[in-house]
């Protein structure tokens, strides 16, 4: 157990390297650069590879092809990139290969304040790609957990076969803090499910067996089709109803059956809370902030902190929309998550803290939500 | 030292308070094992230096990492010392570099002249970062004098090492002077 | 023309083609459920083995012409045609 | 031991793919049909073997081969292939193509690949418009050409293939026709041997939407022309002369010793453990 | 007024002609290619001009280009090219720059089933691009409204100065009815609001006349500033957030206060209505004859037909939901704009009806949940 | 009337944008001088000027110039302006992109806009590197040289950024650096006045980035090492000869009379409304 | 005519049966002045021809574009033939042509030997598909004659419109010839 | 070298420089707002007319060397510099 000082930036390539990751490539982007500088310097010390691709679009496509040949691969990118990345994050999850896209926000839209911290793209992360399809984001909320939570990344990637999409935000990208890095024994870290029936009996896409059908890598003798039309069991393009619905079914049922593990929330006094304030990311630290200080005053006030933001946390938030009177949720951006909580929750419950402008949102922003009648 | 200490070092691009920043961070969370965190904002995409670093050190957990009401701010520039003076705590430390800040918004500032004093202590106007330092650390004692040169040590850049020993202590000097002083 | 062009393609391959003294021979049959129709072989036969049917699907009009220079196999899009070469020619 | 002359197909996923859904007469079969001729000559165990497409009618070929296959988005082929051949240098990596896919979307990612002169095997189908989508223009349609998105004419001028795979870097680039179909497999298989970024343009045709709307006639006709408007040079250095006005000029144009990307990485993680 | 037999495509296109487009670039992509082959053939008749751009990607930048020059200009695309339009997208968001953007849904994730119907991109449409941003997108549910919906959408994006979308799906671009051409007298054309004021006094986004601020075209004798970051009255980047924050105030408020024209929705027999059946798009022509074989069986069901799907017809809904005691949202995908319907209405009155494999829904299944106790 | 040497600043929006953002001793500066000096000895009229750029530190330039100026997406300059062209084809767009600009996301934009042959003119400030986003390599990047993206050093083949917009069609195409600032605004103005697409790239450097993670000194240094590393052509058929072995080959290598684009257009209009 | 008719004709790519489709549309919809509104499925993306194409005809508003159950059926193919059937109604009109569809699943059906009246009439097979127009229209009186003549006359391409209107002519005439038999 | 180099370029633009018999005189104005102190004026300057500052910003230290070459006015990055033509060269 090492502790160093470090960027939420390179705790994110240790996480990556800790989880096995050993392709990544990537585009330059403020402020996710730094991710894939460490990676340039970091991959190869340990026989993997860095490529920087001619854009994102290139990039999301290696890393798909290298994830078909077998390697654990990430790529990281911000907003204008992220958005180039859309189509083939979609066919990440049509063809159902395992891959960590990070997406460090920073101020929307377009080029909009390149340096400043957002949470902008909460629903793109979700809705971004056209066309219904299964995704999870995680979202960490500080230098600790990005190195973690880019772990679980991986981890849920492979082991769901679905792009996982970290959401990172320009705060936690940045700053500077205390990190126990775990050794390498003590991270559990998740591998693909390979199989080893005869090749001619191995269906990719097969839902005999599980949820999540075993996955073999190009070259290992098991050659098959992988392809971003609907397919049948063997990956082969069909228009046949009997093919596309189970697929349809399945590959949304395979996210379904491992919600248990997959939505990551934390609860902080939500006990017997008057009013709960649902955070994420870099807001997280506004919000803690904010509670302590209104706990001060007495306030009964619990927070819940999201590291799962997509599949949403319905659950939990039922739950605590049954206590609690109020629900504050800060975010840096027009109201995004918000709109689920607002679902779930009910509308009428739900006050939303918001600002877009480049800053942080402040304690004392949250905290007058908290106060108010 | 109180449960929650901010301090902010704000100047111009190329002037090194990142590194500042960081090293302050390193000593206090690293060899001094308190928690700290460093931010900082950026100029124009990544390629500019920032214009301000802030460094949050606390006993305890930090939740928000930003300054709120800075407890110390260090200048090396006018705009920055008129931009950020009244984000200082009412009783907080203002420390300007003389040589660049003519105005100074209060009579009861450090007032140094930090980059004479680093072209002096090392031949170099480009150390005054960590004069700063020096004497930031100096006069607060918010890290510990041992943990702020295992920092510069770890984190100066190859070669400079002592360059940089030299500048930061030419800092906790001009501290000492200036405490005997006040 | 059309003749000439051929060869010097199917000699490429078939390097024992050359002497000129006896012609190989070869034997030619097409995948009807494949073959889609399309009179590529049909015209490009240097040798005139085929003839089209109703439906423009080629048929062995004449066997014994069959030099088995693979014109046919090689072009057919449809992976519809082999060609065996005869032992008698070989 | 199966006859040599239908070895072809054990390389086909011939029990459930075939007949293929090109049109009848199309030469993209005829490119397939390349292909697994050379792979076959070069003695390539299939495992070893991956072909990766974009979308288009060429981006269908996978489908039928029995190769590791691979059908991605529209021209991003290559940059799928390069991801892979990072991960997997040992694999003969043949990306399939067409005009489209290769450069109009995907024009980026063939100039990039060349550059990094990464070994892949680049395969353009050129048959000068978009067949999948019905015949719109694409960057190689000739000038004057009629197309469902130039009802007047195209007025813009096609890319030379070769020349650009040339001038950004690729070490190997040659072009044949469907009609020189041995030629093509030739071709083909010296661009899988070499190191690094290989192009071969094959030159097609779409009878279904390019032909019908400029009255081109039928395959045949086609291929007639193919056959008659093309001629062949041995030495790349001849390129301009007179002769070859208005032709297709077939050959190899480049074919150059440059190191090849995944080993110069090799090399990179060297110096990284070195360090 | 020309009568005509014409598909969704085609009346797109004569649409897009009498609103004044005169512009178009775009790449093929099944099922939105009849809107470029038909403007191939009828801009240069009118004056106007095409052009087949290498990628999607092009297409939308030539569009804003061409805006900027003055110029009605539109593309039209599906889902795989909608994505890969994003980034463009929110730039002309960003900069204010009025196009139309037609996406012709068909079925998705990533390639996915490209000759077959989906709504698929209703949630993309709103939130594909990173960081907040206001957007306007309408869906025709028949050919005629999609003549007329073109228009309005060129209208409303040259009166809001923003981009807006066109969202129809492969049933109505590819299908043939009955369309009554208007003649141009009849139809209203919104033009642009331009200034004469001196070059010096000209300032593209200043608020102080109004929300939507005059556009001048290049070439004009005005010379400015325009770009994708955040930016100050005079168009030039700028980090102060007493610049930043009233322009992002600004672009949401000018759509705000545009709602009342700018929602356009259709109420059928809601009046006393037990059941409301909420649809859009093609599927609006699978609910209404649902409807009528409910009404045949002495159901009371009526029908929201949503012309503009973003903004969201809040209003409509909270109304509908006060006397409706359930209310059905069929649509092609697994539930897209229903998550805005329970939002508003309230999670426990909303079923949903969806299918994504490529079928149009059924009056039969519509008619089934209608029947459900 | 002002004086000669101070006209520059009437194209300048000093009011407000100066001091420009630029590093000390950047050579964008230099460049966007030289186009100054072009459009005024051309004797253009602002109003009829256009300045597109897309994303990075060249990417900033439109800011300071007092003409019709965009900055766009990063990449997509080339066809945000190909839109403005076409309907304002009376305009002298100028399009200013730095290399990662033009050629790595840029690249397909760069090739396809050279094959139309509108008539843009594009300027590229090579620095060989990704100046804005802290010193990546880019497409031009030479090899061996370190960059925070490649620390063991580059091993890409950089693009002959010139020889690629031949291949790719373009009408004119020239090089030459900011040292030689005066030849530079001589071959911009030649760009500008030719009919189709012309490229003229200019060879700058990055002190802040390449030149200090490369130990290559100050900017002065830099701008020696221009000086005395160049050599120009006046014919572009000797390009090959020795002396300019590893050597900033400067000139105009390209320019052919072949039909702009909008012109063509027109005839298209022309067509259509006979038909 | 009831108020809702529905049409589908079900064959292999490259049959025409679009064309058919359309023209049988804008006869109703322009030229007998009812309402129209016809679709179609395609193979992989646009390339291929429709393997059906479906007319619904009516005097009201169409909500539903779609065949729910068929009215009349025309295949020219065994496969369409096997596939849509099923979604024939009960009472519905069968028209297959019988060169093409070997194993008929009714016997109420009209085998019709479309393909080879085509050939006769006009020496072109490829006009089976308005030939099938011709016998749908005679057999079931959809629209009127004038019309689909009017609607073959505008939309046969250019060139052709003799030559479809006499297979149009031939599908009539067989209609009325079974009709008599019937 | 430094020197023919520069002259071959200033040559370029100042036709009337060429006559050799006397050099003209320039005025070179340096705007501090701007500059940015690079040193690309002090170091190219073929005469030597400027010097650094503390602040590394050219002072006009030897005013009656300048010959209004230009050289300065056309490479600051900054456009930090105008050089007049003195009247009595021209
Ligand atoms: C992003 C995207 N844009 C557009 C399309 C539609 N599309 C599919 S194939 C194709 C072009 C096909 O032309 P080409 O690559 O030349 O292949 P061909 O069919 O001629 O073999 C296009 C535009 C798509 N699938 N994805
Ligand atoms: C889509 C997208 N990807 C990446 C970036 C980040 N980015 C901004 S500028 C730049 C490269 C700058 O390099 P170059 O074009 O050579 O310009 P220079 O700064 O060197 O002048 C990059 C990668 C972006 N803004 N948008
Ligand atoms: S070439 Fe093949 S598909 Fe064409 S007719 Fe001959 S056998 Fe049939
Ligand atoms: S092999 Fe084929 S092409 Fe050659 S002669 Fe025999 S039938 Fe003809
Ligand atoms: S459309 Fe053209 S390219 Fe596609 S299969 Fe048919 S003939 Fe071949
Ligand atoms: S980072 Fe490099 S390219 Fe950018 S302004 Fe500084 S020196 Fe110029
Ligand atoms: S060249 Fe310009 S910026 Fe540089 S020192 Fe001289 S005047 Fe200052
Ligand atoms: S004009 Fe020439 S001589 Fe005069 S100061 Fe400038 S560079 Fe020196
Ligand atoms: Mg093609
Ligand atoms: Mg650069």
């Amino acid at each position: 157990m090492a502790v160093k000082l470090m960027q939420g930036n390179e705790a994110c390539a240790e996480g990556a390297i800790a989880a096995g990751c050993r392709f990544f490539a990537g585009y330059p982007i403020t402020p996710a650069t730094g991710i894939a500088e460490a990676l340039a310097r970091r991959l190869p010390q340990v026989g993997g590879k860095f490529i920087q691709m001619e854009d994102e679009i290139a990039s999301i496509a290696a890393v798909i092809g290298a994830s078909v040949g077998g390697a654990k691969a990430m790529t990281a990118t911000s907003g204008p990139g992220f958005s180039l990345m859309q189509e083939n994050i979609g066919y990440a999850a049509m063809a159902e290969i395992p891959c960590v896209i990070v997406d460090v926000q920073r101020g929307g839209p377009s080029t909009g304040l390149p340096t400043a911290p957002s949470q902008g793209d909460v629903m793109q992360s979700r809705w971004g790609t056209h066309g219904d399809h299964p995704i999870i984001v995680l979202s960490p909320s500080s230098v600790a957990e990005t190195f973690h939570l880019t772990v679980q990344a991986f981890n849920f990637s492979e082991k769901y076969r679905t792009p996982v999409i970290l959401l990172m935000d320009e705060v936690i990208a940045h700053m500077r803090e205390k990190v126990e890095l775990p050794s390498a024994e003590m991270i559990e870290v998740t591998e693909r499910i390979s199989t080893d029936v005869p090749a001619e009996w191995y269906f990719p896409y097969d839902e005999a067996a599980s949820d999540v059908p075993p996955m073999v890598s190009f070259g290992e003798g098991y050659r098959y089709h992988i392809t971003g039309l609907m397919h049948d069991r063997a990956g082969f393009p069909t228009l046949r109803l009997d093919e596309i619905n189970p697929w349809l079914t399945r590959v949304f049922r395979k996210i379904e059956r491992g919600l248990g593990e997959i939505i990551m929330v934390e609860e902080e006094w939500t006990k017997g809370a008057r009013t709960v304030v649902v955070a994420y990311g870099c807001t997280v630290r506004s919000a803690r902030h904010a509670v302590r200080m209104a706990q001060g005053k007495r306030y009964k006030v619990g927070l819940v902190k999201l590291l799962t933001l997509w599949p949403f946390a319905e659950e939990v938030i039922e739950q605590v929309a049954r206590t609690a009177r109020r629900i504050i949720v800060p975010e840096l951006n027009r109201g995004q998550l918000a709109l689920e909580v607002e679902r779930v929750a009910g509308r009428n419950k739900v006050r939303r803290v918001n600002r877009a402008d480049g800053e942080m949102l402040t304690p004392q922003q949250i905290l007058a939500a908290i106060e108010e009648k | 030292m109180q449960e929650r200490y901010e301090i902010r070092l704000a100047g111009e691009g190329g002037q090194g308070l990142i590194l500042a920043g960081l090293i302050l961070a390193e000593a206090a969370a690293i060899y001094d094992g308190k928690n700290a965190a460093q931010t900082q904002s950026y100029g124009p995409e990544a390629r500019g230096g920032a214009s301000k670093s802030e460094v949050i050190i606390s006993e305890g957990e930090i939740d928000y990492p930003k300054v709120i009401k800075a407890d110390v701010l260090l200048t090396l520039g006018q705009e920055a010392c008129d931009k950020y003076f009244h984000e200082l705590k009412k009783d907080g430390i203002l420390i300007v570099d003389s040589v660049n800040v003519e105005r100074v918004p209060t009579t009861r500032a450090y007032k140094v002249p930090i980059t004479k004093l680093a072209e002096e202590a090392t031949g170099r106007r480009i150390t005054a970062n960590i004069v700063g330092l020096g004497l930031l650390v100096g006069l607060t004692g918010v890290v510990s004098r041992k943990a702020v040169e295992a920092a510069v040590k770890a984190r100066a850049p190859k070669g400079t090492e002592e360059l940089n020993l030299k500048a930061l202590a030419a800092g906790f000097e001009k501290a000492e002077e200036l405490k005997k002083e006040g | 023309m059309a003749e000439t062009e051929t060869k010097e393609e199917s000699t490429a391959v078939e390097k024992e083609a050359k002497p000129k003294k006896k012609l190989p021979r070869g034997e030619v049959h097409v995948f009807d459920n494949w073959c889609k129709g399309c009179g590529l072989c049909i015209a490009f036969c240097p040798q005139g083995v085929l003839e089209a049917n109703g439906e423009g699907h080629p048929v062995v009009a004449h066997p014994e012409l069959c030099t088995a220079c693979n014109w046919c196999y090689i072009h057919c899009p449809d992976l519809a045609i082999v060609v065996r070469k005869l032992n008698g020619a070989s | 031991m199966k006859r040599e002359e239908q070895k072809v197909y054990d390389y086909l996923r011939h029990k459930k793919k075939f007949p293929n859904m090109w049109c009848a007469g199309c030469g993209i079969g005829i490119v397939m049909h390349a292909i697994i001729r050379a792979v076959d000559r070069l003695g390539l165990d299939k495992d070893e073997v991956a072909m990766i497409s974009g979308i288009g009618c060429t981006g269908r070929m996978p489908v039928y081969v029995d190769f590791n296959t691979m059908h991605t988005t529209h021209g991003r082929a290559l940059a799928f292939a390069t991801g892979l051949k990072m991960v997997r240098p040992e694999m003969k990596v043949i990306v399939v193509m067409g005009d489209g896919d290769a450069l109009a979307i995907g024009g980026n990612h063939f100039i990039h690949a060349a550059r990094r002169n990464i070994g892949l095997t680049a395969i353009v189908v050129n048959n000068s418009v978009y067949g999948m989508t019905g015949g719109q223009y694409s960057p190689t349609t000739p000038i004057g050409g009629l197309t469902t998105t130039a009802p007047y004419g195209n007025i813009e001028q096609p890319f030379p293939i070769c020349d650009l795979a040339r001038a950004a870097g690729a070490a190997f680039v040659a072009r044949s026709t469907v009609y020189h179909a041995i030629e093509l497999d030739r071709l083909i298989g010296q661009a899988i041997e070499k190191k690094g970024f290989s192009v071969v343009e094959a030159v097609s045709y779409c009878h279904t939407t390019y032909g019908r709307l400029n009255k081109l006639g039928t395959p045949v006709d086609m291929m007639r022309y193919l056959k008659e408007n093309s001629v062949k040079v041995r030495d790349p250095a001849e390129r301009r002369s007179k002769e070859q006005e208005g032709k297709i000029v077939r050959g190899v144009f480049v074919d150059r010793d440059i190191p090849e990307y995944t080993e110069l990485y090799d090399q990179v993680i060297e110096r990284a453990q070195a360090a």
